[in-house]
């Protein structure tokens, strides 16, 4: 398992791609699962043009590694990449990259899902948008419904 | 005993400032106590989050020299 | 939304970005989620050296196509990519990329699950496996316990 | 009526062929007797599946003229 964190851009996929060359076994997994968020131009109402990623270096990896172990622990997790930018980012630039190989593809879905919704939660990580109302911290994050209410399965409105 | 205190994001913003170094007396001095050193003027706020060496703890956890403390908001990342 | 059924390999990633480039609206998707299905080397017990997949042309594409709509009634889905391989195919190789683009993280991972799970379940597709016995049809998929339970968690055996 | 029968994976092998065209007489014939004249020896299988012009449906379906219908064993892709 690996976690990144860094200033700057990356590609996703490139990046997905290329762990799974360099440190997967061949023909082990069967289902990769990945996420990617990315920035997108409003939130909560209001147009947003760039954001700057402030974090806690250290704590930080800690917390993301230890999210990472936990899905580990509760599926069959065959190796997870984890790569969280921070600093300045444009609209539409990836924050956040989760990728989890397993052999079977519930477990892959659980512990993906798993791992960013902890992420969010506990890795110290702060957001401040720049908006035409000038700048704001961002002061709490969307909730993933399917965590609290056990997979349920209804659009939220 | 010398703790190292860290703020971040709003808490920063608040402060004025991103660090202190405190020194402190007595055998046990908790974070409530080292925030009425750091902040005289103004309570705790309700939803702030406290680390003690990187993990997260409760404003209860009594500390010991070298701790570094970490006062911030709710987090915001992903 | 785009369903393509093809011989021959392909990248999973980079037809994802490729397609996120040429097709998706700049700064509105917030959250991307894929699941790349791969060729094991094993199954039901069994060494795996080679599969050959056999579709039905043109009822595989409808049948696909009706699955990603039925997410995109469901979920919020700014848009969705299917690419499902038919023909021979070998060890670790991508056979099926499902990748999901929406606002919020919680109906693109839904909506990828739904689309990949009632794929299996209904796309007409048959795998034929190679092993040291001989070729044998694959009688059944295995299911995903987290449609049928509403998402539970549990670690399978 | 002209009805093109196309099978699939291991119910071609059983079959010994991926395809038949099939000319039937009567008003109403159902896929449960178009499988009698493919297959007479033998009844149709319990997990076979049974599409008509690329829709599932069940061997009570009454064909039509130029109808498509397949046969094949339960899907195993993705």
């Amino acid at each position: 398992m690996k976690v990144i964190v860094q200033e700057g851009p990356f590609d996703p996929y490139q990046v997905t791609r290329d762990y799974e060359a360099q440190s997967l076994p061949v023909g082990k997994h069967g289902a990769v699962v990945t996420f990617v968020g990315t920035m997108r131009d409003f939130n909560d109402g209001h147009n947003v043009s760039a954001m700057f990623l402030e974090h806690y270096p250290g704590m930080t990896e800690r917390h993301i590694e230890d999210v990472c172990q936990e899905a580990a622990d509760k599926w069959d997790v065959i190796d997870a990449l984890v790569l969280h930018r921070h600093g300045d980012i444009s609209v539409s630039e990836p924050i956040v990259l989760v990728a989890v190989w397993s052999a079977h593809r519930a477990h892959a879905f659980d512990a993906c899902r798993y791992i960013i919704n902890y992420l969010k939660e506990r890795a110290p990580f702060w957001k401040r948008e720049s908006t035409a109302q000038g700048q704001r911290w961002v002061e709490h994050n969307t909730e993933d419904p399917g965590v609290n209410s056990q997979g349920t399965k209804q659009k939220s409105a | 005993m010398n703790i190292t205190v860290r703020y971040f994001a709003n808490m920063r913003d608040r402060m004025g400032r991103a660090e202190d170094s405190v020194s402190l007396e007595g055998e046990t001095v908790t974070v409530e106590e080292l925030w009425r050193r750091v902040s005289p003027q103004q309570a705790l706020p309700a939803n702030v989050l406290i680390a003690v060496n990187m993990e997260y703890t409760d404003a209860s956890r009594a500390l010991k020299n070298g701790d570094e403390v970490a006062f911030f908001p709710p987090v915001t990342g992903g």
